[in-house]
């Protein structure tokens, strides 16, 4: 198993931009990528025809392997990505979106909340994450964006994150938990 | 294969179109070859139909294989059948007169300059030849999307002459729709003859009145008729000539042929002049085009942008000799879109060897050319004689029964009109005779040698003009024969 | 009246030959000799032509062909009758001698665009023929005006600001008047009368109403402005701006023959005789040709450029063909067809005088030309014989033609007219026998004029001569003219 | 002109409004609109071409010759865009200063006076305007354009029974690309879909379809007669009439795709292909 | 009264296309931008895409996509009545096609333009090429 | 079934709840950076719980084809998932880059 | 079951008056941009909502798919504009 | 036909449209005009027409309102009306 094997979903280096697309499709010879993102697509091919007729279902081979054609340097799945994104992400999922509950219902306390203008004092908040991975990153910033209250305003490659926060009480939690939990999504703690 | 004609008249230079589209990216030599074939396919179908209709009449062809209420379909008639070898032949000609021209334009573009120039052919074959009121809408827009792009490659103001005229376009061709739906929605058919069936019951409804005053406005949109025409004359001016001989020939008059095919297939020429009871206040309006189009043509001190003037006036002529709702006034109206589409195309044409060869078109600019390019400004002489009316050309015939209709019609303002566009177009004309004539002015008793000498335009330039030259007066000499066999079938039997 | 006809290309020939030339002249533009041999040979060849119909018309055949159908009802169509017939044969024996003058004149002169210059006269002279073997108003008026832009590259041949603006006249005057007029009076006769076939009786006989005829005929008249009648004439003297051999076309042979050609057409094969009659129109035509002769000489008086002289001489001659048609009656219109052929001798004499004394002297005005008659005696004396032919004094044709308008107004009894006539001969007198007499008899003020005979090339002599002696015999053996012009008033009047 | 603007404006409306009085009732059964024509399409379209999707099969079968000239519409849309924007090399002064960035570190290197940077996979070449794409779009993009790119072939294939056909999944196909020029930057497009790639491309689509019809014409039926290609593909001319559709749909698919990208391409860096949006 | 009312709740939609349709007629006619009369194109067009897709619906209709197009029923007899008027759609597919392709030649012109005077406002353009 | 009614209809008006609530909040936070937590969020999980509604209603009739529909619903709202907070952080990007600075506390609304 | 997604629908709808009216009074592009964004996914929920009130919901979610999935281009476009051409206050000046 | 959202939605095209035309800022002015072609899509699928529908979501959403802000990149964002 070769390196690229090894990034997918769960990429851990910034070396990742190096094939950043560039190469266009087709040109390596490794096929592994291409057989992963041949059966994600065709799995959402089978949702999204709901038809199992030969004549679909070879369309749906033809489609998917056009689009593996075309796009597979975009997606980079690996098998050890699919695993980790089947076993760590769901409860990660699950956990996030009580998180975006209970966030929600504050946010939606203050927008009803007669004296608004009072109860919201916006700041923002700079704080350098250990995360690495563009992937991690993005989950956090996206997480982070996703929890009411606060939304990231910048994110560097190097993990320096700018938040901006509705109020004291939305910004301060972070990074805290969620960077931790994303670490371990990502097998980076 | 005679019996694929039709289909064979569009789809032939569409795809020609496309083939010359992936030539362009691959060999552009391949280019004009393609394209000329093309419109020679198309000019030989054109006229195979035209005798095809003569001998058997009406022609239907059903495209897909559905019957016309259903599918679309082709009907070929003796008004189509005459007007589509007209823009069959006016664009080949054009095509081949312009070879140097673009290549000497576009140097990097000739692959999409021929696409377009095909597409913008296939459009207005298309317009001609369908019978469907929708279908006619589409091959409107890709007429007047492929136009757009052929005129706003020019000068300067190019651009935004035809940004103004892409507006105009759009608001005529959306009423086109919008009257095409009112038709729609009273009868619930688009095909053109079967709403000519459906109708006549309807006539008195607000729905279907309004319809036709919609369609007609969206027309005279696009023919650039007296009020609406301030879009035309920039727009085709300051465009490259090889567009502005194709555009400024074709567009208006095949525009007035969907008007003449409105007002007698669609709706029936009584509703159009009496259940209306328009078609005076129109013929008058057609009055004021022409005045306009010559007084302002007039005021020009620069060859193109007058003869964009003429064209407006000439809009003038057909629409008014179409509403002034008699025989001779339609038979003129029809005359006339073939004779001034070869007309304008000639002295168009002729515009285009002035610009290549002098670079501009501006009087000053057309000094002495009558010793630099005695075959060009021969074939500008006859194009002028035609648009002026002079016999034997064949702008006399179409002014002629134009004046007639007025005449019956006893229309004396649009008489007077004619005459008055005549004497101002002698005026026009002449001045830029004298000017090529003149100047510089040549020492007295000179020599009979050639001071500047003649530095006429290329052979493949020269050949084609004189050729429209020459089909002026024989169109001219043969006006009997259209009139005769073609056109007077054209109309309808109740039209007196 | 009951004619035969018959069918045959020759009309379309004689107008076609020197149409065809015209290729061939611009082809041998290099080589002047070859170019004018051509020019001789078209001459010739379309004077054959003509000639050989000519026994054929005499017969009181005509002969027809149709060029085009391009109207229902309406062809382009060529017929020659008698009237016709007098009228091309003039013009196509007048192109030759007008030729060879052209040659001697625009050699001498060095003029430039001399391909131009022969290929337009060509031109004019297709669309004279084209005119004078008109079937119908249509063709007429394609060969009018064919006529029209033909001449006008002649008449600005020098291309110089005076030319330009003398072209501009020209053009507004013809053009203009028939375009403005004529169209819309042939399309309205058109729509009245669904034809456009010149007939003896006039086609519009029996149609539309009075004012509108009368109206129609005045269009007519004035719109065919070459024919010069006050208050259109303006042109005529503007467009002395010409090459000498182009005026003499102009004034003597083409435009100006033509328009009255036309008018005298269209006055007995549009309206008819009757229909004129019944409304009384001939009477204000007459008058307003008698107005134009007597303006016109009156002016003439006092004009001092020759050419200017003979160009008002010209307005006034041509309303006296107008006048002969006009008075409608048998000997007054035999009259006015004869003065076309009678006064197209003795002015293009006349004019190739002034032409031969520019070439010789590079004079213009009289006043320089005292004297002139020693230097180029033969020059003046033809000079002297046409202008006993416009003054209509016999020994020249001019007489036998005035002479029939003479009798003609006394038929119609218009003694006005009579009166107007013969002040007018007396006029025409006064203008051109001082010049004459200063010529031959006063001592020359110029020195150039002292010296020995010296005339204008042979090319210009020749012509002049043959003119002048043409004038003389016309007046011996009026016949063919007068035969064909009384076979065509035979058929218009019956009588 | 506003007063002009209103004018007009007003006198046309009055007539629309006028005109509407006379229509039938917006949504009645009865209009003459319903029951004329629409109902054969309604209960024969199944019979005749077995397409469930009366407007794919309308679309696509019945007024076939119609959506052939829109395919057409849109390919000239792109070819006036090509032609009125783009700055051939010749014509377009390369710019002094060229800069390229190396990928792994993201320094910015110029070269001046026309120096070329030897092709290598460390270096790109970008524009001065250049700005680096942000990484959460960036990465976003990435992850959902294949699933686009699916999507949009789904409903090019799904046109018979659900809503959608060529048209739609060419536009969303076009989409993912012009979401990729969005997300990273324009040069990457092009790298993907070059231009001479994108221009054959949009004139082949409607070649596809113009040549289905040329197909049935030459096969002795009538031009776009789907059912003449019945003796091809070994059908009933029923099914053939529905594969005939979807020969049509993907050439559709395919030019709008192309134009789609071709347009915005041209648009966004009026014609230099340096920098876009 | 209650006619007006229901006369206007029963053409509502006609009523606002012929609103729609001359608010972008005005923008067209009066706006002084170009970009916005091109927003005012696309509104005008899309104004009539509404008129035509009004006239396709029918009371108590469905989309007109056939249930049950495949399987065991597929070839059921079909009411017209029970399925919306698919002509309209079709035609208005074409319309908004062709009203992309305007769009983006418009806005490519717009482009031109602008290069040419670096202003979209056409009274500014208008006084540039006078003063020239 | 009702039970299965209920649950669609809480879940469906919890959806709503959220919406208004992203609804109102851009009309009332105070400025540009306040007003994108409302419109960001709680419009993605009031989407989201109203797509679940839907999810669970269409399955009302169960069959292949209703359950398939379902997972359609639900990869919306993985689009959603996806694209919203994308969507979100371009906003605020665009907002920073072009120099809007946020609203702090005193200050009046924008 | 029908009558609660119509009044729901209709409740929507009046949801997107609100963001309608953020939109349309700005201040800033930022502004409308969230307005519109707000619209737009509100637009995907209507959209399932119209196909039960049709009964067909399998041919709609396709639209609100392609919806959602394409509903972000246009704000991400907007946002890029921000990133290379800076300067909100641009329109402040012509105002 | 759902005629009750249908009344709702349209008049919020008008409001939509009329925004459009009246904001002083053409990117302002080509975000809510993509806000119009989202709510006509609403419109057409109200309406049944479900492919109609669908091509103006991917246009409405995908093409036009980005080739707009293309172009206003490209040219300026200023207007006076």
């Amino acid at each position: 198993m070769d390196k690229q094997e090894e990034e997918g979903l769960g990429s851990k280096h910034n070396t990742s931009k190096v094939e950043n697309s560039d190469q266009g499709p087709g040109r390596r010879k490794n096929f592994g990528p291409y057989v992963v993102t041949f059966f994600i697509l065709f799995g959402v091919w089978v949702v999204l025809s709901g038809k199992f007729d030969p004549f679909h279902l070879s369309l749906g081979v033809i489609s998917c392997a056009i689009v593996t054609y075309l796009s597979a340097d975009l997606l980079r799945p690996s098998m050890r990505g699919l695993l980790i994104l089947l076993v760590r992400w769901v409860p990660y999922l699950l956990w996030l979106m009580k998180e975006i509950f209970k966030a929600n219902l504050h946010v939606t306390y203050l927008v009803f909340h007669p004296r608004m203008m009072d109860l919201i004092d916006p700041e923002i908040i700079k704080f350098q994450s250990k995360l690495e991975g563009d992937l991690a990153l993005v989950t956090f910033a996206n997480s982070i964006t996703l929890t009411p209250g606060t939304i990231t305003v910048n994110v560097s490659p190097d993990g320096d994150f700018k938040v901006h926060a509705i109020d004291k009480a939305s910004g301060e939690p972070l990074p805290g938990e969620m960077e931790a939990r994303i670490a371990k999504v990502f097998g980076e703690d | 294969m005679s019996e694929q004609y039709p289909a064979l008249l569009v789809v032939v230079p569409l795809l020609s179109a496309l083939v010359v589209s992936i030539a362009g990216w691959i060999n552009k030599r391949l280019c004009f070859p393609i394209a000329v074939a093309a419109l020679g396919v198309a000019a030989w179908s054109a006229v195979g139909l035209l005798l095809r209709v003569l001998d058997e009449g009406v022609i239907v062809y059903k495209l897909g294989g559905w019957s016309p209420p259903m599918g679309i379909a082709y009907y070929i008639d003796y008004l189509n059948g005459l007007v589509l070898p007209v823009v069959s032949i006016v664009a080949l000609l054009n095509l081949i007169a312009n070879k140097k021209g673009i290549e000497q334009q576009f140097p990097d573009k000739i692959g999409p300059f021929y696409t377009l120039y095909l597409l913008m052919v296939t459009g207005l074959l298309g317009i001609v030849v369908t019978g469907d009121a929708f279908n006619l809408y589409v091959l409107l827009e890709i007429a007047a999307l492929t136009g757009y792009g052929l005129l706003a490659m020019g000068e300067e103001r190019a651009p935004l002459a035809t940004l103004n005229y892409l507006y105009m376009g759009t608001i005529g061709a959306c009423f086109y729709l919008l009257g095409v739906g009112y038709l729609y929605i009273v009868t619930g058919s688009l095909n053109m003859v079967d709403i000519a069936r459906l109708l006549p019951p309807l006539y008195q409804s607000k729905a279907v009145m309004a319809a036709f005053i919609i369609c007609m406005v969206g027309v005279w949109l696009k023919m650039a008729f007296f009020p609406l025409h301030a879009w035309l004359p920039n727009a085709y001016t300051y465009a490259n000539s090889a567009a502005s001989s194709l555009i400024a020939p074709l567009v208006t008059k095949v525009m007035i042929y969907v008007m003449i095919r409105l007002m007698l297939t669609v709706f029936t020429p009584e509703f159009a002049f009496t259940t209306l009871a328009v078609s005076n206040a129109i013929v008058w309006l057609a009055v004021i085009a022409i005045v306009m189009g010559a007084v302002l043509a007039l005021a020009e001190r620069n060859l193109k942008k007058m003869l964009t003037y003429i064209v407006v006036a000439e809009v003038g002529y057909m629409v008014g000799g179409a509403w002034l709702g008699n025989r001779d006034g339609m038979t003129g109206a029809i005359l006339h879109i073939v004779n001034d589409a070869l007309m304008t195309l000639c002295v168009f044409m002729v515009v285009g060897n002035i610009v290549y060869k002098v670079k501009g078109y501006a009087f000053e600019d057309l000094q002495g050319l009558f010793r630099k390019m005695p075959f060009t400004m021969g074939a500008l002489v006859i194009g002028a004689m035609s648009i002026i009316g002079v016999p034997p050309t064949c702008g006399f015939f179409s002014k002629w029964y134009l004046i007639v209709g007025a005449i019956s019609a006893g229309h004396y303002g649009f008489m007077a009109a004619l005459i008055f566009s005549s004497l101002v177009s002698v005026v026009l004309f002449f001045r830029v005779f004298e000017i090529c004539f003149y100047e510089p002015f040549a020492d007295h008793h000179g020599h009979d040698n050639h001071p500047g000498g003649m530095d006429e335009a290329p052979v493949s330039m020269v050949v084609p003009l004189l050729i429209v030259a020459v089909i002026l007066i024989v169109v001219g000499l043969y006006t009997g024969d259209i009139v005769n066999h073609v056109i007077q079938f054209a109309i309808p039997e109740t039209m007196v | 009246m009951n004619m035969e006809t018959i069918i045959s290309i020759k009309p379309l020939l004689a107008v076609l030959v020197s149409l065809l030339v015209v290729p061939i002249l611009v082809l041998s533009g290099k080589r002047p000799n070859v170019r004018e041999a051509c020019t001789f040979l078209a001459a010739g060849i379309k004077f054959l032509i003509v000639l050989s119909m000519v026994p054929v018309i005499l017969n009181g055949t005509q002969i027809v062909y149709t060029i085009a159908e391009v109207i229902p009802g309406v062809a382009i169509k060529l017929r020659v009758d008698s009237f016709g017939m007098l009228f091309a044969l003039v013009s196509s024996s007048l192109w030759i001698v007008t030729s060879a003058y052209s040659i001697g004149y625009m050699r001498k002169l060095k003029e430039h665009s001399q391909t131009r210059y022969f290929c337009f006269f060509a031109l004019a002279l297709s669309a004279t023929i084209g005119v004078a073997f008109s079937a119908n108003l249509l063709t007429l008026y394609l060969f009018y005006e064919m006529l029209s832009f033909a001449t006008y590259p002649l008449v600005t041949h020098h291309q110089d600001h005076e030319a330009r603006s003398s072209g501009r006249k020209y053009l507004l005057y013809i053009v203009g008047t028939s375009i403005g007029f004529v169209l819309p009076a042939m399309l309205i006769s058109y729509s009245l009368a669904g034809t456009l076939d010149f007939s003896s009786q006039g086609f519009l006989a029996g149609t539309g109403s009075k004012p509108l005829i009368g109206l129609l005929c005045f269009m007519f008249l004035f719109g065919f402005a070459k024919a010069a009648i006050m208050p259109f004439h303006s042109w005529l003297p503007a467009a002395m701006v010409a090459p000498t051999p182009v005026s003499a076309l102009l004034h003597a042979v083409a435009v100006v023959k033509v328009g009255v050609f036309c008018v005298a057409r269209v006055l007995t094969g549009v309206f008819g005789t009757d229909l004129l009659f019944s409304l009384n129109l001939n009477v204000p035509i007459i008058y307003i040709a008698s107005f134009t002769i007597m303006a016109g000489s009156l002016i003439a008086l006092s004009q001092d450029n020759l050419k200017r002289l003979l160009a008002f001489s010209t307005i006034a001659q041509l309303s006296y063909i107008v006048l002969g048609i006009g008075l409608l009656s048998p000997k007054g219109m035999t009259g006015g067809m004869l003065h076309i052929a009678m006064h197209a001798f003795g002015k293009i004499t006349l004019f190739f005088c002034a032409g031969a004394i520019f070439v010789a002297t590079g004079k213009k005005n009289i006043s320089e030309m005292i004297g002139i008659g020693r230097r180029m005696p033969v020059t003046m004396a033809a000079f002297f014989i046409g202008s006993l032919s416009i003054i209509g004094m016999p020994p020249c044709g001019g007489f036998i033609s005035k002479w029939y308008l003479v009798l003609g107004t006394l038929e119609a009894h218009q003694l006005p007219i009579l009166f107007v006539l013969l002040t007018s001969s007396l006029l025409n007198a006064a203008y051109f026998m001082p010049f004459v007499y200063k010529a031959f008899f006063c001592r020359p003020e110029d020195a150039m004029f002292e010296s020995r005979v010296q005339e204008a090339p042979a090319f210009c002599v020749v012509p002049l001569v043959i003119t002048a002696l043409i004038s003389v015999i016309l007046l011996f053996y009026p016949q063919p003219f007068l035969r064909l012009a009384k076979m065509m008033v035979q058929s218009i009047t019956g009588v | 002109m506003k007063i002009i603007g209103l004018i007009i404006t007003v006198v046309t409306g009055a007539l629309l409004f006028y005109a509407a009085g006379d229509f039938p009732a917006w949504s009645d059964p009865a209009s003459p609109a319903s029951t004329y024509l629409s109902p054969h399409f309604i209960e024969k379209t199944m019979e005749e071409t077995s397409v469930p999707n009366i407007v794919t099969a309308v679309l696509a079968d019945y007024r076939s010759f119609d959506t052939m000239f829109e395919t057409a519409v849109i390919f000239s849309a792109g070819v006036v865009c090509f032609f009125l924007l783009r700055i051939s090399r010749r014509e377009d002064e390369e710019p002094e200063t060229r800069y390229y960035r190396h990928v792994l570190t993201g320094v910015t290197i110029q070269l001046k006076e026309g120096h070329k940077m030897p092709p290598s996979a460390d270096f790109e070449r970008i524009d001065s305007m250049w700005t680096p794409p942000d990484l959460i779009i960036k990465t976003g993009c990435r992850l959902l354009i294949p699933f686009v790119q699916l999507f949009g072939l789904y409903v090019i294939a799904h046109g018979h029974h659900s809503p959608g056909g060529g048209f739609q999944g060419g536009v969303i196909l076009g989409a993912s690309v012009i979401l990729l020029a969005i997300s990273h930057d324009l040069r990457t497009a092009v790298r993907r879909m070059s231009e001479k790639l994108i221009g054959i491309l949009c004139a082949a689509g409607v070649l596809i379809y113009a040549c289905t019809g040329a197909l049935c014409l030459l096969l002795k039926l009538n031009f776009l007669d789907y059912s003449a290609l019945a003796g091809i593909l070994h059908v009933d001319p029923i099914t053939a009439r529905s594969h005939g559709i979807l020969m049509v749909e993907i050439g559709v698919g395919i030019a709008v795709l192309a134009t789609m990208i071709w347009i915005y391409n041209n648009i966004s860096s009026a014609g230099r292909y340096r920098q876009g949006l | 009264m209650t006619d007006l009312i229901s006369m206007v709740v029963a053409k509502y939609n006609y009523w606002i296309y012929i609103t729609l349709m001359m608010i972008g007629l005005y923008a067209i006619i009066a706006k002084n931008n170009l970009v916005k009369k091109i927003v005012g194109m696309n509104i005008f067009q899309t104004a009539i895409i509404l008129f035509y897709v009004s006239i396709g619906v029918k009371k108590g209709a469905t989309i007109p996509i056939l249930e049950h197009g495949h399987g065991p029923d597929a070839h059921h007899v079909v009411h017209a009545v029970d399925y919306i008027n698919p002509l309209p759609h079709v035609l208005m597919l074409t319309a908004i096609v062709v009203g992309v392709a305007t769009l983006g030649v418009a806005l490519a012109l717009a482009i031109r333009v602008y290069n040419n005077y670096n202003t979209l406002e056409e009274d500014e353009i208008l006084a540039q090429i006078r003063e020239k | 079934m009702d039970i299965m009614n209920i649950i669609v209809c809480v879940l469906l008006f919890s959806g709503l709840f959220f919406l208004t609530g992203g609804a109102v909040g851009i009309l009332r936070f105070p400025d540009f950076y306040s007003r994108l937590h409302p419109a960001g969020k709680l419009d993605t999980l009031g989407s989201f719980l109203a797509m679940t509604a839907f999810a669970l209603f269409n399955l009302h009739h169960f069959s292949l084809g209703a359950l398939l529909t379902s997972l359609k619903i639900l990869l919306i709202v993985v689009f959603i998932f996806l694209a919203s907070p994308t969507a979100t952080h371009g906003i605020v990007d665009a907002g920073v880059r072009a120099g809007l600075a946020p609203w702090t506390k005193g200050e009046k609304r924008r | 079951m029908d009558s609660i997604f119509l009044y729901s629908s209709l409740y929507l709808a009046f949801l997107m008056v609100l963001s309608l009216v953020r939109a349309v009074i700005g201040p800033t592009v930022l502004d409308r941009m969230i307005g519109v964004n707000a619209i737009g996914s509100k637009t995907v929920v209507l959209l399932i909502m119209i196909g039960f009130l049709y009964h067909r919901m399998d041919m709609f979610v396709d639209i609100a798919l392609a919806y959602a999935m394409l509903n972000f281009l246009a704000v991400l476009a907007a946002s890029r504009y921000f990133q290379k051409r800076k300067g909100l206050y641009d329109e402040a000046l012509y105002r | 036909m759902i005629w009750p959202i249908d009344l709702a939605i349209l008049t919020l095209v008008v409001v939509a449209a009329i925004g459009a035309l009246r904001v002083k800022d053409l990117l302002g002015a080509s975000i809510l005009f993509g806000s119009y072609s989202f709510m006509m899509c609403l419109l057409w699928s109200i309406m049944g027409a479900v492919d109609v529908a669908f091509t103006e979501a991917s246009v409405g959403a995908g093409v036009s309102t980005v080739l707009f802000v293309a172009a206003v990149f490209r040219t300026s964002r200023r207007t006076r009306d």
